[in-house]
């Protein structure tokens, strides 16, 4: 399955996959409206900063899948392989933010729910905002 | 503090209905120019460190920013122009020589420009590349060795050392130094899935890219930093830098600062230390001393390898490129006057020199008349922008061209001749290892051979246009030429008639 | 005002034709007049010529020096610098017929000579390459005159008009060859200069071509490093010093001169189509001769003095057929000016572009007839 | 293969999805007492809120069991295994006949003895039918006394403050929550409470129970309009230990989920679960338990072999908007930071991290989890960046190189 990986040697630091995420997956038409309207959106990928070594981090969509069997909700669920969240059914109760080994389950504070990288399988066709929006080619989708 | 007498350069515009403040020029501006101020809410610039690298520019995700040359100007004045006054600021400040970078900017005649080319009507056929066979490949070297004939009509040739380029570019010399490892890596690697080489300066040879040998050119400067027998073998030619289009008559100089561990071991100098060329190699004060190591260093490598001498275009170009074909050298390497440089004193940068296309015209015609041209194959750099110049320099004579302000480019350079701070934000002239971080070499190789096989596409086509499938049938074909707007005597010296002839 | 060949260079369409016994069986000049009648339309009428071989047997050892003059004073100081160089051995005006096609006709004389052996020694040049020298000096250094032909027991035939009227002007019924190559030319511009009509000769070479090569200049700036002088720029003039160059001067065969002038394509030497010795030869007479490949179209009959080469561009983008009857090999533009000369053959055929057709006389006919 | 699953909750979704895995076809049929689709038991409070309807109360989509070929028998009460012909008795006295048995009965509310207990209207607050009947008794405004003040408790107060009811907490334990904070936490969340209004009586317990009042035994006098019972739960091992089976506070296992009794299984809250985090066997009553449990149990039912392991205590909850999160064991060397609205505890001990509280902020908690649950050497991580927040940057290259999957020369 293809999924996204981060070449740390090429992380920047430069947090536009973060951006790129947020308002692929605001909803927004584009990046403009979507920051600008009222909400902040969220970014479903982190970039973790070293003094040396930068990298973002988002679902691995791995083999444990903790989140979804921990889910109280049901609201976590796995579509070909890919873990997603219906947020209608999340009631923010973060235990799959307790049981993600990688720490990548968002919490959406105003929304009182969490997100989560679907690899943007609702809103793109090809790859991932976060892949296009890099400008570095730390990141990457691809099969391993 | 005192009064500054300079204004910023440049404005940044802001349009903060467009910025979210999402700090990304914040975070990668090297000069520190994009600040956030959380108490304001917003991005705040200080503009006196803005270079116009247009790093900020192209990662701002909402296109929110343009960098514009200052407005405010000091009053006009033909004679004194706000750029003459800033540097006499400048200079009154600092008492020192004027530093810069890349090519002379100055508003000089651009020769190609001036020159057009022919193409097939009627009495011969145009020759589309995409259906016919259209050949690039060059070799470079000499091209006198004799031939002769048995009695069962068997050939005997012998073969004297040659470099073979699959398209007649090649990348020029820049050093690990001057540049940072993943732009020599970049261009490495670019050389050699395009089949062409790439030159390493006068920096050595960084141990992990022995592997690129095969499509290496290893430069002996004056300064011979990194240069040692392995380093010698490892490449599939040598350049002797004599000078460079940039700065004619000027040695090199790179800041100890900049001399890390991995540049320390390259080029075999202690770490910190300044890394100084000398104006001339002091074992080469005339054109025999020049012989004497042409010879040693074919010794030094079996006669395996062809020698490239490099010059930069001078008055009396022609001469001197005849002296160095009769020095036993394979290959002369010209650099015009609007060569770039990772750094150089102003004032030589922009008085120093001449024009590229005038100098290969004139050596070339010069080497013929001698008839000497086989002796030699001849390769110009100096600001060759695009692939009609490289047909224009083919045609007036050259074997092969050199880029490198174009490879530049390529990898995202933006002219901003700033390679001498050493904080280019797009990783290439930097030694930081955040800044070189930001220099992809999958990205920026896969650029440099998208850029070199669009030109090679483009030479193609203007080939095929003119009726001609192979570039050697190009070369020196200078009724292809015609001059624009020129004068009879550069039309002679350019060996071209005027349009309309 | 026009300006003539060597003061521009003036694109040309052309037809050419040809025929080799190669039992030096010698034919009359009217074949080869007739056959290129027949491709008049390819012919504007501002240039037409051939070139015979084996026609002067008599004075077969001699070179046969043909010479336009504009004016009596061209000639006085023209055969003043032939007795300085080469014993006289005869001289004539060459014998026309008016043809009322043929105008503005030039003084035409004819002389067959041999090297002064004491200049000959003097210059330490081979006699070929002496005689060569001084007919490069006739044609570059003396106003209004220009030679023509300079080859032995060979001569070429050329005007200004259609070639059938040429032929008929120069009484080519006259004179038996065992080769001839002919001319019709289509030029664009020329305000019809006899020395610019076709073929070009050097010594016994001469050349017939269709074509407008894109290489000139490259071939021109390349061939003039050896002493050769391209007066006409033409490009007839530039091949004919190629071949001179490659063929003559440092001894290539002709096979290996088409493979340098026509050289395969690097995807056909890539494509194993040739051995490993052969591959590497080209290869590096891509790198070393690389300047006097031709591109762009031409197709040409190369006479010499044993025998004809016929050679397409590369890309074969002139129309050239080739044809056999018996030991005769007949090569034209186009088929029905073989079919004039011969209507019931043997073989006909289309050769390939860059693969040159090279027919000899038999080695007892060379005997007999050549040299 | 003939499945029979008793329960209907997290523990016997997890078999099912197990038993699946591996045998598509086998018969499945889950019983449970309720009426109800499989529903969410943590959700009752969020529907009692309001903020879950009855629509999405359910654990999975209405189609669930069709989906996956599973026959349900509700609202029918399973009295009896009969261990000898391997069926088991439903209260109409119907025996339904299995090959291999999961028992996943849960727990029920644990009601103390009190005086005049009997006398009172109550509630617990286990099921969606106990929040359906408080959810037909609720006023606005009206005096509400809860007895627990653990999760079930506190969870019951944050809900009902939604109908603005006057709330008071008891609870015998002088802090709140004592089940998964230290002190300093639980007095932090218990100030946090408080703001919201719902007043707590700590360190007592009622000593006399009246119609709308509760004497305490501290000499205080509560007056409620409802009473809601929630001290603690007790496990449902009655069927395992009728038949034989090995209980002591739970039904108890081995790692592949089976009982003591041959083919019959047990998961979630009514087993004996091992921490790994404290090495002793307890109870774990937590939704993620009882999923994995009852997946690993479905697996080997149907013949793969698996085993649980690294199970560890482990909570989220919040209260008001306050979040918690913890996990492990507080036995051992304490690194505490904390700040007006975020407190954090971790607890070292063998050189690996053992348990932690996150409060206020829990983002990426997963990472400590893990850390406790893999049992991470510290040596291998960055301890300041450790204790500075969970992140990813704290584990070696090759660590990370393995976890993330990333490209790494």
């Amino acid at each position: 399955m293809k999924k996204v990986y981060v070449n740390e040697d090429w992380c920047l630091a430069c947090h536009l996959c973060e951006f790129y995420c947020a308002a692929a997956n605001s909803g927004a038409p584009d990046m403009v409206k979507a920051f600008k309207s009222g909400k902040k959106p969220v970014p479903r990928i982190q970039v973790e900063e070293g003094s040396d070594v930068n990298f973002a981090v988002q679902c691995r969509h791995c083999d444990g899948k903790a989140c979804v069997k921990g889910c109280i909700t049901g609201a976590l669920s796995i579509k070909d392989g890919v873990v997603v969240c219906d947020e209608s059914r999340c009631v923010g109760c973060y235990t799959c933010v307790l049981s993600c080994p990688f720490g990548c389950i968002v919490i959406d504070e105003e929304g009182h729910r969490i997100q989560k990288c679907d690899l943007c399988t609702k809103n793109h066709d090809g790859e991932p905002a976060c892949v296009q929006g890099c400008p570095n080619k730390a990141i990457v989708f691809e099969e391993r | 503090m005192a009064i500054e007498f300079m204004n910023p350069l440049f404005e940044v515009i802001r349009d903060s209905d467009r910025c979210i403040k999402c700090r990304v020029c914040e975070r990668q501006c090297a000069n520190e120019v994009h600040k956030y101020d959380a108490d304001l809410d917003k991005m705040i610039s200080n503009e006196m460190t803005c270079v116009d690298c247009q790093r900020c520019v192209c990662l701002c995700p909402t296109h929110a920013l343009k960098i514009r040359p200052n407005e405010n100007q000091f009053r006009e004045n033909a004679n004194w122009t706000h750029q003459t006054m800033d540097e006499v600021y400048k200079q009154a400040g600092s008492g020192g020589v004027l530093l810069s970078a890349m090519g002379n900017p100055k508003d000089l005649p651009v020769y190609w420009d001036r020159i057009l080319l022919n193409a097939s009507q009627v009495t011969n056929p145009p020759i589309d590349p995409l259906r016919e066979p259209m050949e690039t490949k060059t070799f470079l070297g000499k091209k006198n060795q004799g031939i002769t004939y048995d009695e069962n009509g068997k050939a005997h040739y012998d073969k004297t050392p040659y470099l073979e380029l699959d398209v007649p570019i090649m990348f020029s010399a820049m050093s690990f130094g001057s540049i940072s490892k993943n732009a020599h890596e970049s261009l490495a690697r670019a050389a050699t899935e395009l089949g062409t080489f790439y030159n390493t300066g006068e920096g050595g040879l960084h141990r992990d890219f022995y592997k690129y040998g095969a499509n290496t050119i290893c430069q002996v400067a004056s300064g011979r930093f990194g240069v040692f027998k392995g380093y010698l073998d490892a490449g599939a030619a040598i350049e002797i830098k004599m000078g460079q289009g940039a700065k004619p008559g000027i040695g090199g100089h790179l800041p100890g600062m900049k001399i890390n561990d991995e540049i320390s071991r390259t080029r075999m100098i202690p770490k910190g230390t300044d890394a100084i060329s000398p104006a001339p190699h002091h074992d080469i004060y005339s054109i025999e001393d020049l012989r004497q190591l042409v010879i040693s260093l074919k010794e030094a490598t079996n006669w395996e390898k062809p020698i490239i001498v490099k010059i930069a275009a001078v008055h009396n170009v022609a001469a001197i490129a005849s002296g160095v074909a009769r020095s036993g050298a394979d290959i002369i390497a010209i650099d015009g006057f609007r060569g770039g440089t990772g750094a150089a004193p102003t004032r030589i940068r922009d008085n120093v020199g001449i024009p590229i296309e005038l100098a290969l015209a004139a050596v070339d015609s010069r080497l013929r008349d001698e008839g000497i041209r086989n002796d030699v194959s001849v390769v110009v750099g100096g600001s060759v922008r695009s692939a009609a110049d490289v047909v224009k320099a083919i045609a007036l004579g050259a074997d092969a061209v050199y880029i490198a302000t174009s490879a530049l480019l390529a990898m995202g350079c933006h002219l901003c001749r700033s390679c001498n701070t050493g904080k280019c934000n797009w990783g290439i002239a930097t030694q930081r290892a955040d800044l070189v971080k930001r220099l992809n070499p999958d990205i920026a190789a896969e650029r440099l051979v998208n850029l070199v096989t669009a030109w090679d596409h483009e030479i193609k086509e203007m080939m095929g246009g003119m009726g001609i499938n192979s570039i050697e049938a190009l070369r020196g074909n200078r009724l292809m030429l015609r001059g624009v707007g020129l004068t009879q005597k550069e039309l002679d010296i350019l060996g071209i008639q005027h349009a309309g002839e | 005002m026009l300006q003539r060949e060597g003061e521009t260079r003036i694109p040309a369409g052309c037809a050419i034709s040809g025929f080799i016994n190669r039992s030096g069986r010698r034919t009359n000049g009217s074949v080869i007049v007739n056959s290129i009648g027949c491709m008049h339309e390819r012919s504007n009428g501002l240039g037409g010529g051939f070139a015979g071989y084996g026609i002067y047997p008599e004075y077969k050892d001699q070179y046969a020096l043909h010479v336009f003059y504009d004016s009596s004073e061209a000639r006085i100081k023209t055969e003043a610098f032939l007795d300085r160089h080469f014993d006289v051995v005869n001289l004539s005006r060459i014998p026309v017929r008016k043809n009322p096609n043929i105008t503005d006709e030039p003084l035409i004389w004819r002389y067959f000579v041999n090297p002064l052996p004491t200049k000959l020694q003097d210059s330490q040049l081979d006699e070929r390459t002496f005689v060569a020298r001084c007919v490069i000096k006739v044609n570059d250094k003396i106003d209004g005159a220009y030679v023509f032909s300079s080859g032995k027991n060979m001569g070429v035939f050329k005007a200004v008009g259609y070639p059938e009227d040429v032929g008929d002007f120069y009484r080519l019924e006259e004179y038996d060859g065992w080769a001839w190559t002919v001319h019709g030319r289509y030029p664009t511009n020329t305000p019809g200069w006899w020395g610019g009509a076709h073929p070009f000769s050097l010594l016994d070479y001469t050349i017939v071509h269709n074509g407008e090569i894109s290489s000139y200049d490259a071939n021109r700036r390349f061939i003039e490093m050896f002493g050769y002088k391209c007066n006409l720029l033409t490009d007839t003039e530039v091949i004919t010093y190629i071949i001179d160059y490659l063929n003559r001067r440092i001894g290539m065969p002709l096979e290996d001169v088409a493979k340098v002038i026509a050289s395969p394509f690097w995807s056909e030497l890539e494509s194993g189509k040739f051995s490993p010795e052969d591959t590497e030869k080209i290869r590096h007479f891509r790198n070393v001769y690389s300047s006097l490949l031709i591109t762009g179209p031409f197709s040409i009959i190369l006479g010499f003095n044993n025998g004809l080469m016929a050679l397409n561009d590369r890309l074969k983008l002139r129309s050239m057929v080739a044809a056999e009857k018996g030991d005769t090999v007949y090569i034209s533009s186009e088929e029905c000016s073989i079919r004039t000369m011969c209507p019931d053959l043997d073989r006909i055929w289309s050769p390939r572009g860059g693969e040159p057709i090279i027919v000899t006389l038999d080695k007892d006919a060379q005997e007999r007839v050549g040299k | 293969m003939n499945y029979v699953i008793i329960g209907n909750s997290a523990a016997a979704v997890g078999t099912i999805s197990g038993i699946r895995e591996i045998d598509p076809n086998g018969k499945i049929t889950v019983i449970s007492d309720e009426k109800y689709h499989t529903y969410s038991r943590p959700l009752i409070s969020y529907w009692l809120q309001g903020k879950v309807t009855d629509k999405n109360i359910y654990y999975r989509d209405p189609d669930f069991y069709e989906k996956n070929g599973v026959e349900t028998v509700f609202g029918k009460k399973v009295t009896k295994i009969n261990t000898e012909n391997k069926s088991v008795v439903l209260d109409d006295g119907i025996s339904v006949p299995y090959d291999k048995l999961m028992v996943a009965t849960g727990s029920k509310p644990f009601v103390p003895p009190m005086n005049g207990l009997d006398k009172v209207h109550y509630h617990t607050f286990m099921s969606y039918d106990s929040v359906k009947a408080i959810r037909s008794e609720i006023k606005p405004n009206m005096k509400v006394l809860i007895i627990g003040a653990g999760l079930i408790g506190l969870k019951a107060a944050e809900a009902l403050s939604a109908y603005n009811a006057q709330i008071t907490v008891v609870d015998m334990a002088d802090r709140i929550l004592p089940s998964i904070l230290d002190v300093r936490a639980g007095v932090m969340m218990q100030k946090h409470i408080e703001k919201q209004g719902v007043r707590f009586i700590l360190g007592t317990s009622a000593d006399e129970l009246t119609e709308h009042s509760a004497k305490l035994k501290n000499g205080v006098t509560v007056d409620f309009d409802m009473l809601i019972i929630a001290v603690g739960v007790r496990p449902n091992t009655e069927l395992v230990s009728d038949a034989g089976g090995k209980v002591e506070r739970g039904i108890v296992t081995d790692n592949t989920q089976k009982t003591t009794i041959d083919d019959v299984y047990a998961a979630g809250d009514c087993t004996v679960s091992h921490d790994a985090s404290s090495d002793s066997d307890k109870i774990l009553a937590l939704l993620p338990n009882a999923y994995m449990q009852g997946e690993v149990a479905g697996r080997n039912m149907a013949g793969r072999e698996n085993h649980y392991v690294n199970a560890i205590p482990m909570n989220a909850i919040g209260f008001f908007g306050l979040h918690i999160i913890t996990a492990g064991s507080y036995d051992g060397e304490e690194f505490i930071d904390e700040t007006e609205n975020t407190y954090k505890k971790l607890v070292f001990r063998d050189n690996t991290l053992k348990g932690y509280i996150l409060m206020g902020d829990v983002k990426r908690a997963g990472i400590y989890t893990s850390m406790i649950k893999e049992r991470i050497d510290l040596g291998e991580v960055d301890i300041d960046m450790l204790k500075d927040r969970p992140q990813m940057m704290m584990f070696s290259k090759e660590r990370r190189e393995e976890k993330l999957g990333g490209i790494f020369r």
